[in-house]
């Protein structure tokens, strides 16, 4: 039979992991994915606007939850995938470990710096950080002083070029930039899980869409996001 | 082919309103600077639009603000050599010239462009951009633009202006052609009296952006109205005559004018019974009682006082009427007195050879 | 140098980039001219507000330009649907809908450029022209059209450049999809998103560079030819 | 109309949106009218170089730009750490930062379009200014500039209107900063990321529609009244 | 104050290779278009550096190439007129007419600009944008500003050319004091012979872009080298004299030229004592074997024939010694045929005293 494709609309930050898996899939199945990579929103946006896509990966709930509530998603087909953590990060010279726990003294820790993080109201990242802050009953005091970048990425580099004493970013991240050291990882129970769900769009016409997605789901894909450090949910 | 001009315009303070009409051949615009001929000409060519007027040349209408007629300017093909150059900076001599024959008609097409670019000398230039030109060779290849767009008239602001004394002997025999043989009426503004009296059939004598005085060349150029010292200097006679005879060896032809007096002109150019207009500075004509013996000036008219007008700074006009033409002299009061002259006085009017055209 | 070795999937979002930028340019060059026209010289009734219009993209994150045009020109957006309908033309998700993106995101350079240009032609030379038999349609192309050439040539290696750089408005309009919509500044920013994509990002930069620098010299060598002789005298 | 009802921390972006944008074109000014006339007059070696540069902006993403930016003026950045030092000038996480990001976004465009006027500037009236002894920086300043002064005003508006909508580069540099960094661009681009931010991105686009469109207008008023001298001829 | 100017320099084809000196007064640049008489007028201003050449004024060295010197336009402080007005669209007339006193040292201003606009006529537009000028209105607002500039020279080119005659013969007037009695050095291009005649202390005519001739008014314009049919035509005789008597009721004057003889001239404005130079037209003279009487030309001079120049083309061009100086006739060849005139003969040279400046 003719190779099938699958379009698969993924969060950005999702790229080494999916790209790895997809290989393998490929290579299995003979069929192909393409895979457009980009800030969740406009996938969700662009979904509405009827996308040719198959797949949607989101990088939080609240997108998927916007295209399931227009009945663009195939309900039955949603789960969530992977789960990641939050973690502080410091400049690799200047990194100790940090015990984070209720009313840790993060504000004397950042100084006169500013902790970056992503945007706290629009970046999932920043929106989880900002959770667990406000849980650790810490957030009140480093309000003043949080850099909210663009993407988790621009927070890393900030603390990687030096800019913030501190920030808060994925382990994902953490774990690939050398310029940074995780000196504490947030409790899991101090934000709301961290969720990277998956669904496959009413509109969807990939016959092999389905075989797809339960590879994602399989064993043989999960080794692959391991790797980068995301937390396989079953 | 008749032009009719009639336009009522303001430019800022400036109010122009003016009309005229001339029946072929060439109409000078002439006056002081700022004295509104460029806004006419303007006017003309369809890059004005006048507030209130008519245009018209032959039974074209080209302009009529009572009935709302406008003819944009690229339907009238009217040639226009601006006051300035203006040659298209982006294109080369060559193509500037060919421009106005893109657009011509084919069947309009009359003219001999290598005989224009000879006459111009700008045979030498066909390759290179207007940036680089001179002054006068920017102008050169301006008025062979317009003569090359075979025009149905041409307006001519100040056209010779930048050239030497020699370019324009070549050029105004040309201009002179092109009214007498191809019928293009033309209108040619210009500040020289001797190039308006040479070429134009009609003189509209502007002022302040009215018309102070309209007429045949003779009257315009020699009347009162030239006002100023300069301008009275350079007053004259215009006469036409017949060629009767030429003497090829001394160059000479004699020309049997309308009045009955024969005149001697130099000029290789005529040939007999071909009908030419001579020009006579009134300040080339000296005034003899007796008739002079063994003097260098072949022309020697008798004639009578008709009119002395003294213009108070020591000089005086005179108008002599031999046979049925009037010669105009303009000699010092001092003279007068000493020669006696009085009206009706019978004199003789002495007119160098060489001042005619 | 084997960072620099670049994968097929790059070279497609290069010549995808190069297709791209090359039609939104070309596509966009008549409309700009012609809105730069009517800026420069139009007197009518709601100038402002297309002068207002055409500046949008620039005014606008281009997120935002990106969802416009997505509400718009979507499969069932107002003027999306109409096109798809009449015309068959489908812009949504195809490398067509990226051109659009990119043609309007560099589209108020163009016409500035352009109508400077317009701005700055003597009227004079266009009288001159008119006197000798053109009609406006014809000393537009004679004569306007030359001496504005620089400026059409800055507008569109401005537009060119906006266009190889421009990812914010494409990426939300047609997405971000390998092969057909994944221009070069896209890819670039897909890398920026992840761990380690620094060095990819950095390979991929060098290359838009490039490009971009020979567009700019080529149109600099062809506006000097041109200015040479328009601007001499 | 209630939901047109503006926040205080919506009216601070604003308010940064606006100093952040007139400090970024005022600064730039005077080096984009360096450079242009280096652009359009110099014969230099590294001509071609300094002009890929001031492009740069445009061709990069402006996420590659922020980065870059970050490298360069941090507080770690080579420029960056000089700053600090000699002249205490500290640029990250403040909102000069963002002017500079916004300065640097808008550059190419401001020079574009002033070296385009200074091209058209006919050099014999700057000849004519020397003979009446007008050193060149006299003329400079009384024949040059004004005729380029349509130029300046485009450049400066285009700068303006790019200002407004950059938050790439500016959000990579600075981050997003409320009352410091949080320009208007950033807070609609913030409003786009989260589900049903719709309405207040909405909002928040027409007040940026609205500045620009005012800035706009002004600028064509000024330069219609100073083309009006300086065309006519 | 002296001027020294050498150049060689390449424009394209054209090559330049001149040099002159001036010792102060007017000197002309007289030649075809095309000769290359801006080009060199620009190296002295200093816009154009030429490849190899000098440049002085009195003590100061503008340009010299060996040494490579070259002073910039700005410090040279020379008022320049160019071929077209170029006046800043930018500013008012006023403005325009302001801007080089802005940059004149303030002991240098003897100017009365009040004086100089008057002079031009350009009292109404000061308050005008140069846009909406005419074309003789922006020329004399770009004379104005050249003026006031208090320059150290005047480069003229073609200052007069659209201008009419009434306003020229105001202007070169005020050229003639300048020259004078302020002894600022004028360089002036200008194609009118007339114009030439009257203020050129020295004319250096070009032709190629060369130097052709360089000499007094007198003997340039005079001599052979003025080839072409129509210079020939404009040639003529310069005398320099004293004025002796003055008749205020004829407006005549009494000039003793400096070879003996006696001429009468009109003009109200010279006074006794002053020296003058007067322009005797070639063609403005006949010739008489026998004394005219009963004519109204008041000079007739006795002299003798000299030589006898003819043109082949019907005309001849006569010397005649009048005591120490000679007169320049121009007549018909068959005139001298038919007065016989040869070598050595006594004649009487006849001038219109009109014809006299
Ligand atoms: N940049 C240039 N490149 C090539 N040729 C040039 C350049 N500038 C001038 N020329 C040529 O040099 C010659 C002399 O020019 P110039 O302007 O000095 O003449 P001119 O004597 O002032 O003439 P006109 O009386 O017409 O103004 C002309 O033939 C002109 O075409
Ligand atoms: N657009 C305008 N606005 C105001 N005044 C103007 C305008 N155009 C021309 N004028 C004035 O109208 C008058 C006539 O101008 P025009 O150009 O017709 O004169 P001209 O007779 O051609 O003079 P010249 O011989 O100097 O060229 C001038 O005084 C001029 O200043
Ligand atoms: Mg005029
Ligand atoms: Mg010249």
């Amino acid at each position: 039979a003719a190779a099938e494709k699958v379009t698969v609309f993924a969060a950005a930050s999702l790229k080494n992991a999916l790209d790895a898996a997809n290989a393998a899939w490929q290579k299995e199945s003979g069929n192909e994915t393409t895979v457009s990579y980009a800030a969740s929103s406009a996938l969700a946006k662009q979904i509405e606007a009827a996308a040719p896509a198959d797949l949607f990966i989101s990088a939080d709930l609240a997108w998927m939850d916007y295209v399931a509530e227009k009945k663009l998603i195939k309900d039955d087909t949603r789960s969530n995938l992977l789960g990641n953590r939050i973690v502080l990060v410091a400049p690799k010279d200047k990194a100790t470990t940090v015990e984070i726990k209720d009313g840790f003294d993060l504000a004397g820790l950042v100084g006169d710096g500013k902790l970056a993080m992503g945007a706290v109201d629009s970046v999932p990242a920043g929106k989880y950080g900002k959770a667990a802050l406000e849980k650790l009953g810490v957030w009140s005091a480093v309000e003043g002083k949080v850099a909210g970048a663009e993407s988790v990425r621009a927070a890393l580099a900030l603390v990687s070029r030096g800019e913030a004493p501190y920030g808060i970013v994925y382990q994902t991240d953490a774990a690939a930039d050398p310029g940074v050291a995780v000196v504490g990882t947030f409790p899991e129970d101090s934000h709301p899980p961290i969720i990277y769900p998956v669904a496959i769009l009413t509109e969807s016409k990939s016959a092999a869409a389905a075989a797809y997605l339960d590879f994602l789901k399989s064993d043989k894909a999960a080794p692959f996001f391991t790797e980068q450090g995301f937390t396989i949910l079953k | 082919m008749s032009l009719i001009v009639e336009a009522r315009h303001r430019l800022g303070d400036f109010s122009l309103n003016a009309a005229f009409t001339s029946d072929g051949g060439v109409t000078a615009l002439f006056g002081r600077s700022g004295s509104g001929k460029t806004s006419l000409v303007r006017i003309i060519a369809g890059l004005t639009r006048p507030k209130e007027g008519r245009v018209q040349l032959g039974d074209a209408v080209l302009v009529d603000t009572s009935r709302r007629l406008f003819v944009p300017p690229h339907r009238r093909r009217f040639g226009y050599v601006f006051q300035e150059a203006r040659l298209f900076p982006h294109l080369t001599v060559r193509q500037n010239l060919d421009y106005g024959r893109w657009f011509s008609p084919k069947s309009a097409r009359t003219e001999n462009p290598g005989r224009i670019v000879d006459l111009l000398g700008i045979g030498d230039l066909l390759g290179r951009q207007p940036a680089n030109l001179s002054g006068g060779e920017k102008q050169r290849v301006a008025i062979g633009r317009a003569l090359l767009a075979s025009p149905r008239l041409l307006l001519m602001d100040e056209p010779l202006a930048a050239l030497d004394e020699e370019r324009k002997a070549e050029i105004l025999p040309y201009l002179e052609r092109l009214r007498d043989e191809v019928g293009i009426p033309i209108v040619y503004v210009s500040h020289s009296v001797a190039e308006v009296a040479r070429l134009a059939d009609k003189v509209v004598l502007m002022a302040g952006g009215r018309i102070e005085a309209i007429g045949p060349a003779s009257d315009v150029l020699g009347g009162p109205r030239l006002t100023s010292a300069m301008e009275r200097r350079e007053a004259g006679s215009v006469l036409t005559g017949r060629v009767e005879t030429r003497d090829a060896a001394h160059g000479l032809a004699t020309i049997r004018l309308d009045g009955g007096a024969a005149i001697l002109v130099p000029g290789a150019t005529v040939s007999p019974g071909e009908t030419v207009r001579v020009r006579i500075p009134a300040r080339d004509v000296m005034v003899a009682t007796v008739r002079p013996e063994g003097l260098s000036a072949l022309n020697i008219l008798e004639g009578m006082v008709e009119a002395i007008e003294p213009d108070g700074e020591g000089m005086a006009s005179l108008r002599i009427a031999c046979g049925g033409d009037h010669v105009r002299a303009r000699i010092t009061a001092l003279s007068v007195e000493r020669l006696g002259l009085v009206l009706g006085l019978a004199v003789h009017a002495v007119i160098k050879t060489v001042a005619l055209e | 140098m084997d960072w620099l070795a670049l994968s097929d999937e790059e070279w497609t979002a290069i010549r995808l980039s190069l297709k791209v930028s090359t039609v939104a340019v070309l596509v966009s060059l008549p409309l700009g001219i012609l809105v730069a026209l009517a800026l420069a010289r139009g007197r009518f009734w709601g100038k402002s507000l297309l002068n207002g219009i055409v500046h949008m993209p620039l005014i606008l994150p281009p997120v935002v330009t990106g969802f416009l045009l997505l509400v718009l020109f979507g499969r069932r957006g107002a003027i999306g649907s109409l096109l798809d309908e009449w015309f068959g033309i489908v812009l949504s998700f195809r490398w067509t809908g990226a051109a659009l993106a990119c043609g309007v995101m560099g589209f108020p350079l163009m016409v500035r450029s352009i109508r400077l240009s317009i701005e700055a032609v003597d009227r004079k030379l266009e009288e001159a022209a008119g006197t000798l038999g053109a009609s406006p349609l014809w000393v537009f192309l004679t004569v306007t059209l030359p001496l504005i050439l620089p400026g059409v040539i800055a507008g569109m290696i401005l537009a060119f450049a906006k266009a190889m750089g421009e990812f914010g408005a494409t990426i939300t309009f047609v997405s971000n999809i390998p092969g057909e919509t994944q221009t070069l500044s896209a890819a670039i920013y897909t890398f920026t998103q992840v761990p380690g994509g620094d060095a990819g990002a950095m390979r991929l930069t060098l290359v838009a560079i490039a490009i971009s620098m020979a567009a700019l010299l080529a149109s600099e060598v062809l506006a000097q030819r041109i200015g040479r002789k328009v601007h001499l005298e």
